[in-house]
């Protein structure tokens, strides 16, 4: 047992302790202080992790879950993203949920539970098992609303879409138990390494998994339905699980990708090649026929995962022209917490506002609420990598990462994706530049808008000055 | 070459089974009647003994109706599920230390896994009846041997705890020392209720019960398929109490007698012992068995394991 | 005893016949029957190369998988039946409410 | 492990099942005088179909004893090794069957079990 | 700081406008005007304190560490070729500002503030000596002047703005692409990872893909020149935009192409521009002929000033890639005579507008007898902008084509015919606007009238006092000609074009020694004989 399990061990004495709370005596503020008390230690405890010890004696593992700094910054950045959220549950809970309001904080910690095992596992068992409790969560996260009849819709769509990756997923698992005889990740990378080329079973595995990992990063083949559970999913879920579990998933991806001598699967490459072309483009181009701005968020969503998946091709590249083998590293960890802080912070926006599924919904918004209208955009903005924003910073990275990895083929792509983007990200802003009627609002509360401008002193701050951010990332992985 | 006696004893034993069964419908109508004060079935043969015979005859020349609105193949495999399943269980069960059918590694996950095929058997026969009462009766059937299989098997567990084994032959080597009654009387206690509750044995006989609904699943049977159903509740019974027998009552052990008559007494003392609570006890309401299962039985169940443990624990070094 | 190329075959066999009723059902109790197949396909797998590799990671998978496979339907169910109230029917081309 | 008696068993239990069965339906009076092409409904005509909508805790029933047989798998695992596992196993089987146990408690509080409240369905 | 300072003060200008307007609705334009007023005195300063003409090429800020990381600074720089765009962007500022005064009436704040930040941009575009912070400037300028034309535009302003924004963001990316493959392969061959244009700008890169990084940088800033094939956004956006952002973006944003050409294209890519330089004089003479025939066949007035605009900027281009000192000197004295001339066009087509509602060619007529000094002014520009001997675009243009006859006289030869074309249609607008009937002016402005409500404009005044009062003055034909508020502001931009027809000495003497630099650099075959020979214009 070490320090590191301390932010897992947390969580589950907060769920536990909120399931018995529920159980005995329902109160939202309880439920509310719980929660938050929960996430707030585990985010402690492991940022005090990340600031006593010398950053590489972090690295720790066991049988079947492994820490290092990299996983540390990524725990803390989900709990943030966690915490994030919870701070504007409470309003919109109060708002939108007639009763049981309570079982929304012990899902939302079952999936943070479930995120953090997946960042840290090392086994495909542990893999497996904190994949599906996250999973499961957000089926009850999606299905949540009783109010709202589309809800149930998109829960059982979401739940028979990750039960189907499950499933792939198990299967390339079993297939590479059966080829190798073993379930651990540090087993696999080591005796692939020095064995021949893999084999045709193998290479089915890996697809497998990847079909599964696909499944739940929503990239292009993969792709359907996931704008029906944005849009039918209370708010709040739909931010976690296009935060949360698409990091998670990511993030494994991204390990096992790491892993073995998958680098040299050509099968495997030139499908993941082809998903990431697909998913830009694709992702884009459905973006822009969408009306409700939930469904452009998840659409959007493909296409930055799309362009992540380039940062993949650049492990174990060898002609790396800036001396630097671990800038893919940084350049990966800096565009998915670019990302997820922008889309945090967009779903905070929308969770502040009444009105937030259609695009119409939004006319007139910078003249009513200005504070928000501007918030959104510039959130809009970081989303399309407009400089200063933090958005932008992410893509500078990716982009150099591959370029000085001689990996050019993707980047027309992502040239003419980045340009499909801004047709609809700008849109948004257009639709809340039309109309000068102002309409009667009701006053912002404080809170509101400090977090407000919380989130555009975070997207303008990391974006205008990334010094720090960059630094930081890069001793972490370094 | 298979042994004789690998064919002789299976078919020793369902013979002897299939009597026991049978006979225990006699034993329970007297039994009955003496506890009412009453005399019970005694015209035919020696107290009443060849009832039986007279009660199986009637059975078998009776008509065969199968209902024109059921699932006909369903409806017949019905009951041969239910038949089937529980003798299956007896394969297990060691009667003595030489006469048994076949020793498992796992013999309790197999005894579970019987009684949870078993409610295949109900359901299938409530949903193919296309009655109304058959499908109720169905419903609560399988709902109430669902709920009180979750704790059967986890009372069962305290045994495995003392035993370390799932097998019934270990588990009976285990009590030479002192039958297992004696540590786990809780256990002993939640695996009885549960046994009456999976045998739908009076009290728990709610979804069969005529003043409850008709005659639960088995309202549209007649003839043998229904014989079945109500032979097959018989073999549950023989069975649970073997069970009992076996798990908490030391199996076949006992001093001077030969091993199976201690087994065979034994038993029989549990059917009797099913019979009187027939007679004494009256019948909860349906959810009042439903809520006391899952809130007093399972809990109490998780502690046993629990305590159970610890006891081995701090007694095993 | 029974060679394990049949079984693994077997199971392949399993998982293909789940994906299939996965992609041809419309019924959504089907659709979560054929998960089952799935994954009671991949348990036969990993129980047969648990057995084929003589250790015992495999059965703890499958031990998982039925976790996985008992959560999932009872999340399904829950929701099935909530969809039947509202729609009275478990057609999932009747779940068109979110399209487009 | 499967020996022969116990296939011989299996298969004299099958045959057995059927030959009363089969016994049954030859030995049978075969009589199509009645009106008995209804469901049995206590003599009155029945009226409706048979797929009626059934009480929802049937449903939690179910999902209850799926979710409860699967932990308790764990447990059966677990009870198999007390010994080998130790203390160590103990607690940690301990804070499972908490885990249950809260769970159980909210389950019961939520009314899973409560069936007489309910006044739609059955 | 000094030139920080410069970036800086309007940025925080801009907040402050955006915020005034709570205090007051007509505090943002004084704070605006103020804000540019100080700006543009601190330049002036900056230029009298270090004298950039002399020896000194550069006016340095010392690089501040921006991102260490990858060695990105913030590194400001100003020689004389960045301190007379400057004086433009800013002086332009004011005019676009005097053009706004009266003209914008709503979400005042805002535009104002929109208004400062792209003047903001531009000047940090003008500024920036670290690649990466060029980039950051040069993508940011466009954000504020996307909100100007998507708000205060005319009646198709979203169209327009959007197509604005996205090919100038598809360029941007390229730029984007190339300047990061430009440090790598930089890094790769001396091991230094630098985004630095000075450090850049010493070792060129020598390899097969330099062709394409340049490519990626002359696509980024023809795009915003705008040369032929990727003009298209400009009509639209001059024409949908406000007048004030018109001026702003025909008389600045245009030149950042031009700019960029000048500054980063040919000292960074000496041979891959020599490379691309036919195709590119291609394009110009394309643009130039183009451009024009275009501008001839157009009816509005503001269709037809953007039009010119692709034509006049055509010579930038043509300019830049005839790697000569006159063409350099002529291009860049095109920028600057362009964005007066041109933005004092639109100027006037917006004071046209304001008074008249209607930009079409059509109806309007005869002009000259009811505003007279308009008129007048208008005559001036357009002859001004036909080339006219003793204006600025004449030297402009003849040292262009004088450069460009001794590389490529084909191309000078076509490029020239455009200078007839200019002629031709820059008559034809001051013939059809301001001189021959005073025709149907009632009736046009009933059509204005009933389109006006139909193709109902947000932004347009159209409160039923204004209205009202709107109507009577058509009927008692009582339209204002200039105000002096407007009139100063088009005599000191007659001067300012006048001065540089005749007196251009000043200029280039502040020009010449960065485009000796950049010369050097390419290490033209045709070097010029001695910088003095020139002058003598």
């Amino acid at each position: 047992m070490s320090l590191h399990y301390l932010p897992a061990i947390t969580l589950n004495i907060a769920i536990l302790v909120l399931l018995l709370v529920i159980a005995l005596k329902r109160s939202h503020q309880l439920a509310f202080y719980i929660t938050g008390a929960g996430l707030f230690i585990a985010c402690f405890s492991q940022c005090s992790l990340l600031r006593a010890s010398h950053l590489s004696e972090l690295h720790f593992s066991d049988e079947l879950f492994s820490f290092s700094s990299m996983s540390v910054v990524l725990s803390v950045l989900l709990l943030g993203i966690l915490i994030f959220i919870w701070l504007q549950l409470h309003t919109w809970l109060e708002k939108h949920e007639a009763n049981h309001k309570e079982e929304f904080y012990l899902l939302l910690l079952l999936a943070g539970l479930g995120a953090l095992g997946m960042i840290v596992s090392e086994h495909f068992a542990s893999f497996f098992l904190s994949l599906e409790l996250m999973s499961l969560s957000f089926v009850g996260l999606i299905a949540y609303s009783q109010s709202q009849p589309n809800s149930q819709e998109a829960g059982i769509k979401y739940l028979i879409l990750s039960a189907v990756a499950s499933a792939f997923m198990l299967m390339g698992i079993a297939i590479i138990y059966l080829q190798t005889g073993s379930l651990s990740f540090q087993y696999l990378a080591e005796n692939l390494n020095n064995t021949t080329p893999s084999s045709m079973l193998f290479t089915i595995g890996l697809i497998f998994i990847l079909i599964g990992l696909l499944f739940k990063l929503s990239l292009v083949p993969c792709h359907l339905w996931v704008a029906d559970i944005f849009e039918g999913a209370p708010l709040p879920s739909t931010a976690l699980l296009s935060t949360v579990s698409k990091l998670a998933s990511f993030v494994v991806l991204w390990k096992l990708f790491h892993l073995g001598n998958w680098q040299e699967n050509q099968v495997v490459l030139t499908l993941i090649g082809m998903v990431a072309v697909a998913s830009m483009l694709i992702g884009n181009l459905l973006a822009l026929l969408q009306n409700s701005i939930l469904r452009i968020l998840a659409f959007s969503s493909i296409s930055h995962f799309g362009y992540l998946l380039i940062l993949l091709f650049l492990f174990n590249h060898n002609a790396d022209l800036l001396d630097n083998p671990t800038f893919p590293l940084e350049a990966l960890l800096f565009y998915l917490s670019a990302y997820l802080i922008t889309l945090t912070g967009a779903f905070s926006i929308l969770m502040k506002l009444e009105e937030e599924k259609s695009l119409e919904a939004l006319t007139g918004l910078f003249w009513s609420k200005p504070l928000h209208a501007a918030s959104l955009s510039i959130v809009m903005l970081s989303l399309a990598g407009i400089p200063l924003t933090l958005g932008f910073m992410g893509k500078f990275y990716l982009v150099t990462a591959s370029i000085s990895y001689q990996v050019i083929w993707p980047l027309p792509f992502l040239v003419i994706a980045s340009v499909i983007g801004l047709f609809f990200y700008l849109r948004v802003i257009m639709v809340m530049l039309s109309s000068t009627q102002t309409r009667h609002s009701s006053p912002s509360t404080a809170g509101e808008v400090a977090s407000l401008w919380f989130i555009i002193l975070l997207v303008m701050s990391l974006g205008t000055f990334p010094a720090l951010f960059a630094d930081t990332i890069k001793s972490v992985v370094g | 070459m298979i042994e004789l006696s690998a064919l002789l004893t299976p078919l020793i034993i369902l013979i002897v089974l299939l009597l026991a069964a049978a006979w225990s419908t006699w034993l329970e109508r007297r039994l009955l009647g003496i506890w009412q004060d009453r005399l019970g079935p005694n015209r035919v043969g020696p107290f009443g003994l060849l009832q039986v015979i007279a009660d199986m005859i009637k059975i078998f020349t009776k008509e065969d109706w199968i209902p024109p609105f059921a699932d006909k193949a369903l409806f017949i495999i019905a009951p041969m599920i239910l038949m089937i399943m529980t003798l299956l269980g007896f394969a297990i069960i060691p009667f003595s230390p030489d006469i048994q059918i076949v020793e498992f590694d796992n013999a309790l996950l197999f005894v579970l896994a019987l009684s949870s095929l078993s409610v295949y058997s109900i359901m299938l026969a409530g949903f193919s009846s296309n009655s109304k009462y058959a499908l109720l009766g169905a419903m609560r059937t399988a709902a109430q041997m669902l709920s009180y299989e979750v704790f059967m098997g986890l009372a069962l567990m305290g045994v495995v705890v003392i035993a370390g084994s799932f097998s019934l032959n270990e588990i009976v080597a285990a009590q030479s020392d002192y039958w297992f009654i004696l540590s786990q009387p809780l256990g002993f206690l939640l695996f009885l209720f549960a046994g009456v509750a999976e045998s739908h044995r009076a009290p728990f006989d709610l979804p069969e019960a005529e003043t409850e609904i008709v005659a639960g699943f088995h309202t549209e049977y007649a003839s043998m398929k229904f014989g079945m159903f109500f032979i097959g509740e018989y073999l549950g019974v023989i069975f649970i109490s073997a069970l009992i027998t076996t798990l908490y009552f030391g199996g076949w052990q006992g001093p001077m007698l030969p091993p199976i008559i201690w087994f065979m007494l034994k038993t029989a003392l549990f059917v009797m012992f099913f019979i009187l609570l027939r007679a004494a006890i009256p019948r909860p309401r349906y959810d009042q068995l439903m809520s006391f299962g899952w809130s007093v039985l399972l809990p109490l169940a998780l502690l046993n394991l629990l305590l159970t443990a610890v006891w081995q624990l701090t007694l095993g070094f | 005893m029974i060679e394990t190329t049949w079984v693994i075959i077997l199971s392949f066999l399993l998982f293909a016949i789940g994906t299939f009723g996965l992609l041809s059902r419309r019924n959504l109790l089907f659709v979560l029957l054929s998960l089952e197949i799935m994954l009671n396909g991949i348990i036969l797998l990993f129980v047969a190369a648990s057995n084929l590799h003589g250790n015992n990671d495999g059965q703890i998978m499958y031990l998982l998988v039925l976790t996985l496979a008992a959560s999932e339907v009872a999340v399904g169910l829950a929701l099935v039946v909530q969809i039947y109230k509202q729609q009275q029917s478990l057609d999932v081309d009747t779940l068109t409410k979110l399209r487009g | 492990m499967v020996s022969a008696s116990f296939i011989f068993y299996s298969f004299a239990i099958i045959i057995v099942t059927l030959t009363m069965l089969l016994v049954s339906h030859a030995l049978n009076p075969r009589g199509q005088k009645r009106k008995n092409s209804y469901p049995y409904e206590s003599g009155i005509v029945p009226v409706g179909d048979t797929n009626i909508r059934w009480n929802v805790n049937y449903f939690l029933i179910a999902i209850s004893f799926v979710i409860f047989d699967i932990e308790a798998v764990y447990l059966y695992l677990w009870s198999l090794v007390v010994l080998e596992t130790s203390w160590p196993g103990l607690t940690t089987a301990g804070l499972f069957i908490l885990a249950l146990f809260i769970a159980l408690i909210y389950e019961i509080k939520q009314g899973a079990f409560n069936w007489g409240k309910r006044q739609q369905g059955e | 700081m000094m030139l920080f300072t410069l970036v800086i003060l309007p940025l925080i200008g801009g907040f402050l406008a955006c915020w005034s307007q709570r205090v007051h609705q007509d505090a943002p334009k004084w704070i605006a005007a103020i804000c540019t007023l100080v700006t543009l005195a601190f330049l002036i300063s900056i230029k009298l304190t270090n004298n950039i003409e002399n020896l000194e090429l550069w006016l340095v800020d010392e690089p501040r560490a921006w991102i260490p990381r990858l060695n990105i600074t913030a590194h400001l720089a100003m020689d004389g070729l960045s301190f007379v765009l400057l004086l433009l962007t800013l002086l332009m500022g004011l005019v676009g500002l005097s053009s706004a005064w009266s003209e914008i009436n709503q979400h005042k704040g805002f535009f104002y503030g929109n208004y400062l930040w792209t003047l903001a941009g531009i000047i940090g575009v003008f500024l920036a000596m670290d690649l990466l912070l060029f980039f950051v400037f040069w993508e940011v300028m466009l954000v504020p002047m996307y909100f100007l034309i998507a708000i205060w535009g005319n009646e198709n302003r979203r169209y327009a703005a959007l197509k604005f924004f996205l090919f100038t963001q598809a360029g941007g990316l390229l730029m984007l692409l190339s300047i990061i493959a430009l440090t790598v392969i930089h890094y790769q061959q001396t091991g230094i990872l630098s985004f630095d244009y000075q450090v850049l700008v010493q070792s060129p890169i020598q390899s097969e893909l330099a062709k394409w990084i340049c490519l990626g940088f002359i696509i980024a800033f023809i795009v915003k020149l705008p040369a032929f094939p990727f003009h298209t956004w400009l009509p639209d956006a001059h024409t949908q935009a406000p007048t004030p952002a018109s001026i702003i973006l025909a008389a600045v944003l245009l030149k950042t192409g031009g700019y960029g050409l000048l500054r980063f294209v040919l000292p960074l890519f000496p041979e891959s521009a020599q490379f691309w330089a036919p195709l590119m004089m291609t394009l110009a003479g394309v643009s130039i002929i183009y451009g024009a025939i275009m501008a001839f066949s157009q009816t509005d007035l503001k269709r037809l000033v953007a039009y010119s605009s692709v034509s006049h900027m055509g010579f930038v281009l043509l300019g830049c890639f005839s790697f000569n000192f006159y063409a350099l000197q002529g291009a860049v004295m095109q920028m600057l005579a362009h964005g007066l001339s041109t933005s004092a066009l639109f100027m006037l087509v917006g004071l046209i507008q304001h008074r008249f509602h209607t930009r079409d060619l059509n109806h309007l007529g005869g002009l000259w007898h009811t505003l007279p000094k308009l008129s007048a002014m208008g005559l001036f520009f357009g002859v001004a902008s036909l080339g006219m001997p003793g204006m600025g675009n004449f030297i402009a243009e003849l040292l262009v084509l004088l450069g460009a006859f001794k590389q490529a006289p084909i191309f000078a030869i076509v490029a020239s015919s455009g200078l007839i074309l200019a002629a031709v249609y820059s008559l034809r607008m001051i013939q059809k606007s301001f001189f021959g009937m005073n025709l149907n002016l009632e009736t046009s402005f009933s059509d204005k009238k009933s389109s006006d409500n139909s193709s109902k404009n947000d932004l347009d005044n159209s409160s039923a006092g204004l209205r009202a009062k709107r109507l009577n003055d058509a009927h008692t034909h009582h339209i204002t000609d200039l105000s002096v508020k407007e009139g100063l502001t088009l005599m000191l931009m007659c001067l300012g074009l006048i001065i540089m027809g005749l007196h251009p000495q000043p200029i280039f003497t502040l020009v010449n020694s960065s485009l000796m630099e950049i010369l050097s650099l390419i290490q033209s075959p045709l070097q010029p004989e001695s910088p003095l020979l020139e002058v003598q214009l």
